[in-house]
C-alpha cells in the first residue's frame, strides 16, 4: 500500500498546473486492468483527474523520457519521482542530458512496486481487478467467486525487495516523508553465483542468456542508455544486429550494454523489469556496481550531480586486473 | 585423419609507445615466442574497446592480451591507468559469466623489456594451451 | 524437398563493362557468367544487386527490354553496395536477382499516346529503359518529348546517347536544363520543373516523372498547371526494400508494397496512399 | 473422437518422438513455459501459453539463407538448404492456430518463400482447446473459437483425460500412429468443456472488443488521427511486442563475414526500430510515432485490405503482457476506434 494517495496527486498537479508552474505532466495513464499502466504526458486537469494513476504497479522510471520531453514541452514538465528514480535523475543530469531548468521534479515516497508476474503466480490467471487493501492486494480473478488477499509484501518486485534507498536526492518538492539509504541486500545474489564454480556460472548465464530475443527492451527502457545511437543500431559499427544468431551474440549484447553502463548504472532494475523473458539481467549490472565498490571504494551513481564515475576515473595505486582474482578465494 | 596439434591463437593488443617496441626488441634480440601470437597494434593501451577484445574472442582467439606502457609511462598521461580500471572491470565480468579468467590478460612491457615481451607471451600461451580451444566465447560459424 | 525455385536466392553475374557517366555516375554492363541476360524484364523493373558481405540493394533496370544480349544498371555512389559497386571493375562477380515490380504500361496504356518523359540527375535511370523501348516500336507510340535536367552539364546522364541517338529520331524532341550556367552550355539553364511550365506542353500527352522527390513534386505541380490529370501522369518510387517481393515489410506503404506494387504508380494512386514516401 | 488418460500422455509423447521431434510447451527454470523438445522427464506446461510464440518453427527468428565464397572476383554460390523432416507441434493455442494462416497468406503467396513453406509443409500442428484464458485474452474479437483451434489435430484437455480429433490427413496419420494408445470415445465431456469455456469467453474484460470501426479501405480514417501522438508518445521503439508477436513477419537480409565465406542469413526486423526503413539518402519514417503507427495501421487496415477483410492480429495478448510501457493493441483499438467498442 502506498502512503500517498492519487488523490493527494493529482490534487497538486492540477494546482501546479492551473498556476502555470509547469505546462506537462509526465505521469502514470491508467489501463485496461489495474496493473498495466502507460506513461502518459498530461496536459490538462481534465485528463489528469480522469486518466492518473498512483498505485503498486507505477514501476516506470521516467527519467529517461525527460531527455525527449523537455525538448518538446513549452513551459516546465512536471516529473514525479520515486526514490530510486531520483538516483537515475541526477545520474542524467550529471551527463548533461536534459536541461534541468526545464523540469519540476516532485519527489513521491514508495513503499515498494508489485510484481504482476508474483501475483499470478499466487492468485493465477485471469485478474480482473486488483485493489489496494491495507497491507494487502484485493485480486479478483476470474476463476474464483471471492477475491483473494495478497500481503503485498509477498509480490514485491525484486528490485523492491532488495531497495537500496527511500531517500530523494533531487527533487524540487517532496510530497510525503523522506526516507533514508537501507542497508540492503542486493549483492546476495551476485555473491552467490560467483561463490558458484565457473562452469556452474557459465551454465546459468546460458541458461538466461539463451532466452534473450533481442528485443532492446533492456536497451530502451534504460535510464543510462541515452546514446542517440547505439553501437548495436549502427551498420558501420559491423557489429549492428538484431537477432541473436548464436550464444555468442547474446553474450556479446548483454556485456556490452551491461559494460557501457559499469559506474554510471544506478541500479533502478528497470532492465529486469522490462525484460520480456525474465533474464535478471540487473545482475551483470550489480556485478560491476559489487567489484566497482570492493575496488575503488562505495560508489553509488546518482548519489550526487556532478560525481565522476569510477570507470572514468583513476588512482596511480588501483589494483591490476590481474589481482582481482587473488583477492579472495572465491573460485577455488 | 592426421590430428593437429593443438596451438592457441593469441590476439595481443600492443600499445604503439611501449609494448609495441618492445616486441619488436624481442625480434631483434632473436628471443623466441609462439607464432601464433598476433600482434595488433593500438595508438594506447586504452584504445581497446571491450568489443575488440570480445570480437577477437569471436573470430577465433583462444586468448587475448593488452600490453601498455607502466603504469606513469603513458605516452599520452593516463590512458593506461583508465585501460587498468576497465580490463578490471570487464575481466571480473567475463570470469562471472564463467569464462575461464585465465584466457584475458593485462601486462605492462616497456619499449626497453624485449625479454618481458617474450618470456610473457611464452607463459600466457602455455597457460591458454592447458585451457584448451575457447569453447565459451566462440561463434561457430567463424569455425568452418 | 525437392528444391523449389527461391527468388531470395540470387544467380552470379558479371560486369562487363563499367562506364563513367558524371563523377557520381556510373554504368555497369552485367550478364551472366556464360555470356547471356540474367532475365528477362519489362521497362521499369528493377533487380537487386548484391556483393556478399557489403550488402544488396535494388536498382532500375536502365537497359531497354529490347536488348536482348545484357543489363544495365546506371547506379549513383551514395551509400555501401553504392560504394562497393564504383570501385568494381571489368570481371568482378556479384549477384543479381529479379525482375522486381510493375513495369511501364508501355503495351496499352502508352499505345498510341504522345508521351512526354521528365527525368531529372539519376532519375533517368528508370526512364531510359522505357524510353528506348518506345524508340525500338516507334510507330506505336505518338510524339516522344523528353525533358532532361541536372546539376551540370558533366552530370547529365547518358549525354551521348542523348546528343547522338535521341535527338536524330524522328518525332523525338529532346529539352535539356541544367541549373546553373556554365562555360560550353549553350542550351536552357534553369529547374526541371520551370523549364517544364516555360516549354508549356499540350495535354494531350501522357507523363512519366523520375527525379529527386522535391523536383517530382514542383514538376506534378507545374503539369498540373498546364492543364494534366494526375491520371495522366506516372512515376516511380524508391524506399528501402530488402525481399523484393512484398514480404519482409519494409517497403510497405498503406495497403501496397512498393516493391511489389510499384515502383510505378499512376500519380492519382499515389494520392491514395498515405503520405510516407 | 479418440482419448487417452492425462496420466499416460507422456506414453504418447513416447510414441511421437520415435518418429518425429516433438516440441511442446515446457516450463523452464523461471517457470515460464517454452517450445521445448520432448524427451523422457519433460512435463507438458500448465500454461496457457508461451512467452515466445510457436511462429518460430516456420520463422525462425534467425536462419541461414545461403552462402557465399568469394575468390578473386569471382563469387560460388552455396545453396545449403536442406531436406526437412517432419515434426510435430504439440499444444498450439487456438490464437497460435490461426497466426500460422496469418503468416500463409504472406510467404505462400507468390513468390512462395520455399523456407518457409517446406517447414510448414512438414510441420504437424496439433492445437489444444484453452481451458483457462486469462485477462489479456481477446481472440473472440478475431472470429477465433478458444474452444474449438484449427490444426491437424485437436485436443482438449480435461482434468484426467486429452481428447483427440484429426482434422486433416496429416492429422489422420498422426493419430494412427498412437492408435494403440488412445481409445474411442463420445464427445460429452469436450461438448461440456466447450460449453464451459464459452461462458468464460463472455466473461472475459475485453470480450466486447470489436473490430467494427477497422478493415481495409479505412487509411484515411485513421492514418491522420490526433491520437496516434498521445498513444506513441512514450513507446520506447523496442521490439518486444514485434518480436513476441506470433503474426508480425518483417524481416531483415543480412550478410556475416565469418572469415572464409560469407553467409547471407535473415532475422526478425521490427518496424518499431529507428532504421527499419532508413536508405542512404533519408529515412521516410521520422519519427516514433510514424513507426508506431504503421504497426498497427498494418495489423488493422493495411492487412485486412490486401487479404479479405482478416486483421493481422489474433488477440493472444503477448503485447499486453509484455509491453514494457503497456501500450498494446488493445489500448489503439479503443482509442482510435473511437471507443466504438463500448
Amino acid at each position: 500500500m502506498q502512503k500517498i494517495t492519487k488523490d493527494q496527486l493529482v490534487e497538486k498537479t492540477v494546482a501546479l498546473l492551473s498556476d502555470g508552474t509547469v505546462s506537462a505532466v509526465l505521469g502514470w495513464s491508467r489501463g485496461e486492468f489495474d496493473y498495466d499502466i502507460t506513461p502518459a504526458v498530461f496536459k490538462t486537469a481534465e485528463d489528469l483527474k480522469e486518466n492518473f494513476v498512483w498505485n503498486d504497479f507505477c514501476g516506470a522510471n521516467f527519467s529517461k523520457y525527460l531527455v525527449a520531453q523537455t525538448g518538446k514541452v513549452e513551459g516546465k514538465i512536471l516529473v514525479f519521482l520515486k526514490p530510486c528514480d531520483t538516483y537515475s535523475f541526477n545520474q542524467l543530469l550529471t551527463e548533461h542530458r536534459f536541461d534541468r531548468e526545464k523540469v519540476y521534479a516532485v519527489g513521491i515516497p514508495c513503499e515498494g512496486m508489485a510484481d504482476i508476474a508474483k501475483v499470478k503466480e499466487i492468485v493465477g490467471d485471469g485478474i480482473v481487478s486488483i485493489e489496494a487493501d491495507g497491507e494487502n492486494l484485493k485480486v479478483s480473478t476470474l476463476y474464483e467467486d471471492a477475491p483473494a488477499l495478497v500481503n503485498a509484501k509477498d509480490v514485491m518486485a525484486e528490485r523492491c525487495v532488495n531497495c537500496k534507498s527511500k531517500k530523494h536526492v533531487a527533487y524540487d518538492e517532496l510530497m510525503g516523508d523522506d526516507g533514508e539509504v537501507i542497508e540492503s541486500n542486493r549483492f546476495d545474489e551476485v555473491a552467490r553465483l560467483e561463490a558458484m564454480t565457473p562452469d556452474e556460472r557459465f551454465a546459468f548465464w546460458q541458461n538466461e542468456l539463451s532466452r534473450c530475443i533481442r528485443c532492446n527492451a533492456c536497451r530502451d527502457a534504460c535510464p543510462a542508455c541515452t546514446c542517440e545511437k547505439c553501437v548495436f543500431d549502427n551498420p558501420a559499427s559491423s557489429v549492428e544486429n538484431k537477432a541473436p544468431a548464436n550464444s555468442f551474440e547474446e553474450k556479446m549484447f548483454h556485456i556490452i550494454r551491461a559494460f557501457h553502463v559499469a559506474g554510471r548504472c544506478t541500479d533502478c532494475g528497470e532492465c529486469s523489469r522490462v525484460c520480456p523473458q525474465n533474464i535478471p539481467l540487473h545482475l551483470l549490472n550489480r556485478k560491476f556496481i559489487k567489484d566497482i565498490n570492493e575496488f575503488y571504494g562505495e560508489y553509488q551513481a546518482g548519489a550526487e550531480v556532478g560525481s565522476r564515475a569510477p570507470l572514468v576515473d583513476y588512482t596511480t595505486e588501483d589494483l591490476e586486473p590481474g589481482e582481482v582474482f587473488d583477492r579472495g578465494d572465491k573460485d577455488a | 585423419m592426421q590430428v593437429k596439434e593443438y596451438k592457441p591463437l593469441i590476439v595481443a593488443f600492443c600499445c604503439n609507445w611501449c609494448s609495441y617496441a618492445g616486441a619488436d626488441l624481442a625480434g631483434n634480440n632473436r628471443l623466441s615466442y609462439p607464432a601464433d601470437v598476433k600482434i595488433i597494434r593500438v595508438p594506447c593501451s586504452c584504445r581497446v574497446n571491450p568489443m575488440f577484445i570480445l570480437r577477437a574472442f569471436q573470430r577465433g582467439a583462444d586468448g587475448v592480451i593488452i600490453c601498455g606502457c607502466h603504469p606513469g609511462d603513458c605516452h599520452y598521461t593516463s590512458g593506461n591507468y583508465y585501460t587498468r580500471r576497465r580490463m578490471a572491470a570487464l575481466f571480473s565480468m567475463l570470469d562471472f559469466l564463467g569464462i575461464e579468467k585465465e584466457r584475458t590478460r593485462v601486462e605492462w612491457v616497456s619499449a626497453a623489456e624485449g625479454a618481458k615481451f617474450a618470456a610473457t607471451m611464452n607463459e600466457f600461451a602455455e597457460t591458454v594451451a592447458s585451457l584448451g580451444e575457447n569453447k565459451r566465447l566462440e561463434d561457430l560459424r567463424c569455425k568452418r | 524437398m525437392n528444391k523449389m525455385e527461391e527468388t531470395l536466392i540470387p544467380k552470379i553475374g558479371v560486369i562487363t563493362d563499367v562506364r563513367i557517366d558524371t563523377p557520381d555516375i556510373k554504368t555497369f554492363r552485367v550478364v551472366t557468367p556464360d555470356g547471356k541476360k540474367a532475365f528477362d524484364h519489362r521497362p521499369g523493373q528493377c533487380a537487386m544487386l548484391s556483393i556478399p558481405g557489403v550488402g544488396e540493394a535494388m536498382f532500375s533496370i536502365t537497359s531497354s527490354p529490347t536488348n536482348t544480349e545484357y543489363m544495365e544498371f546506371s547506379i549513383k555512389k551514395c551509400g555501401c553496395v553504392t560504394e562497393w559497386l564504383h570501385q568494381a571493375e571489368v570481371g568482378q562477380q556479384i549477384t543479381i536477382r529479379g525482375p522486381y515490380g510493375n513495369p511501364f504500361p508501355v503495351d496499352d496504356v502508352f499505345a498510341g499516346k504522345n508521351l512526354l518523359f521528365i527525368a531529372g540527375g539519376v532519375g533517368l535511370a528508370p526512364l531510359r529503359s522505357v524510353i528506348n523501348y518506345c524508340r525500338h516500336y516507334r510507330d506505336r507510340y505518338g510524339d516522344i518529348d523528353i525533358v532532361y535536367g541536372s546539376r551540370s552539364k558533366d552530370d547529365l546522364l547518358d549525354y551521348k546517347e542523348i546528343i547522338e541517338e535521341w535527338s536524330n529520331d524522328a518525332g523525338v524532341n529532346v529539352h535539356l536544363t541544367i541549373d546553373n550556367p556554365q562555360e560550353g552550355w549553350d542550351g536552357h539553364v534553369g529547374f526541371v520543373p520551370n523549364f517544364v511550365k516555360e516549354l508549356g506542353f499540350d495535354t494531350n500527352k501522357t507523363a512519366v516523372l523520375c527525379g529527386p522527390p522535391i523536383m517530382i513534386k514542383f514538376t506534378l505541380e507545374g503539369l498540373i498547371s498546364l492543364g494534366f490529370d494526375k491520371t495522366q501522369v506516372y512515376t516511380t518510387l524508391e524506399l528501402r526494400m530488402k525481399c523484393g517481393v512484398g514480404k519482409c515489410g519494409r517497403c510497405n506503404v498503406g495497403s501496397k508494397y512498393v516493391c511489389k506494387d510499384g515502383p510505378v504508380f499512376r500519380c492519382d494512386e499515389l494520392e491514395e496512399l498515405p503520405d510516407e514516401y | 473422437m479418440r482419448k487417452v488418460s492425462l496420466d499416460s500422455i507422456n506414453k504418447v509423447f513416447a510414441k511421437i518422438s520415435e518418429s518425429n521431434k516433438l516440441y511442446l510447451p515446457v516450463d523452464g527454470s523461471d517457470g515460464v513455459a517454452v517450445y521445448t523438445e520432448w524427451s523422457e522427464g519433460k512435463e507438458w506446461s500448465n500454461a496457457l501459453n508461451t512467452v515466445r510464440s510457436p511462429k518460430d518453427f516456420f520463422f525462425p527468428q534467425m536462419e541461414n539463407l545461403m552462402e557465399f565464397k568469394t575468390s578473386g572476383k569471382n563469387i560460388e554460390l552455396v545453396d545449403i538448404r536442406d531436406e526437412k523432416e517432419d515434426f510435430v507441434i504439440f499444444g498450439v493455442r487456438a490464437c497460435d492456430v490461426r497466426s500460422f494462416d496469418i503468416l500463409d497468406r504472406v510467404f505462400l503467396s507468390d513468390p512462395v518463400d520455399s523456407f518457409y513453406a517446406s517447414r510448414r509443409e512438414h510441420g504437424i500442428i496439433v492445437s489444444v482447446a484453452c481451458s483457462k484464458p486469462s485477462e489479456t485474452c481477446f481472440c473472440k474479437t478475431f472470429g477465433i473459437d478458444a474452444a474449438n483451434p484449427d490444426g491437424d489435430v485437436t485436443a482438449w484437455k480435461t482434468e484426467d483425460s486429452v481428447y483427440f480429433v484429426a482434422n486433416t490427413e496429416k492429422g489422420e496419420a498422426f493419430m494412427k500412429k498412437i492408435e494403440d494408445l488412445t481409445e474411442e470415445c463420445d464427445d460429452s465431456a469436450v461438448t461440456a468443456q466447450k460449453e464451459r469455456i464459452a461462458k468464460i469467453m463472455e466473461k472475459l474484460p475485453l470480450a466486447d472488443l470489436s473490430t467494427d470501426a477497422f478493415g481495409g479501405g479505412k487509411t484515411d480514417t485513421f492514418f491522420n488521427a490526433p491520437e496516434w501522438d498521445e498513444l506513441s508518445q512514450t513507446c520506447l521503439g523496442c521490439g518486444t511486442c514485434t518480436f513476441v508477436c506470433p503474426t508480425c513477419q518483417c524481416y531483415d537480409i543480412k550478410d556475416f563475414n565469418t572469415g572464409n565465406g560469407v553467409i547471407r542469413y535473415r532475422c526478425w526486423d521490427s518496424c518499431m526500430y529507428s532504421e527499419f526503413t532508413k536508405m542512404a539518402h533519408g529515412n521516410n519514417r521520422l519519427s516514433q510515432k510514424e513507426r508506431f503507427r504503421q504497426r498497427f495501421m498494418h495489423k488493422l487496415v493495411y492487412y485486412p485490405e490486401n487479404n479479405e477483410g482478416i486483421f493481422g492480429c489474433v488477440g493472444c495478448g503477448r503485447c499486453l503482457a509484455k509491453c514494457p510501457i503497456s501500450m498494446n493493441i488493445v489500448k489503439v483499438m479503443k482509442k482510435i476506434g473511437g471507443n466504438k467498442s463500448e
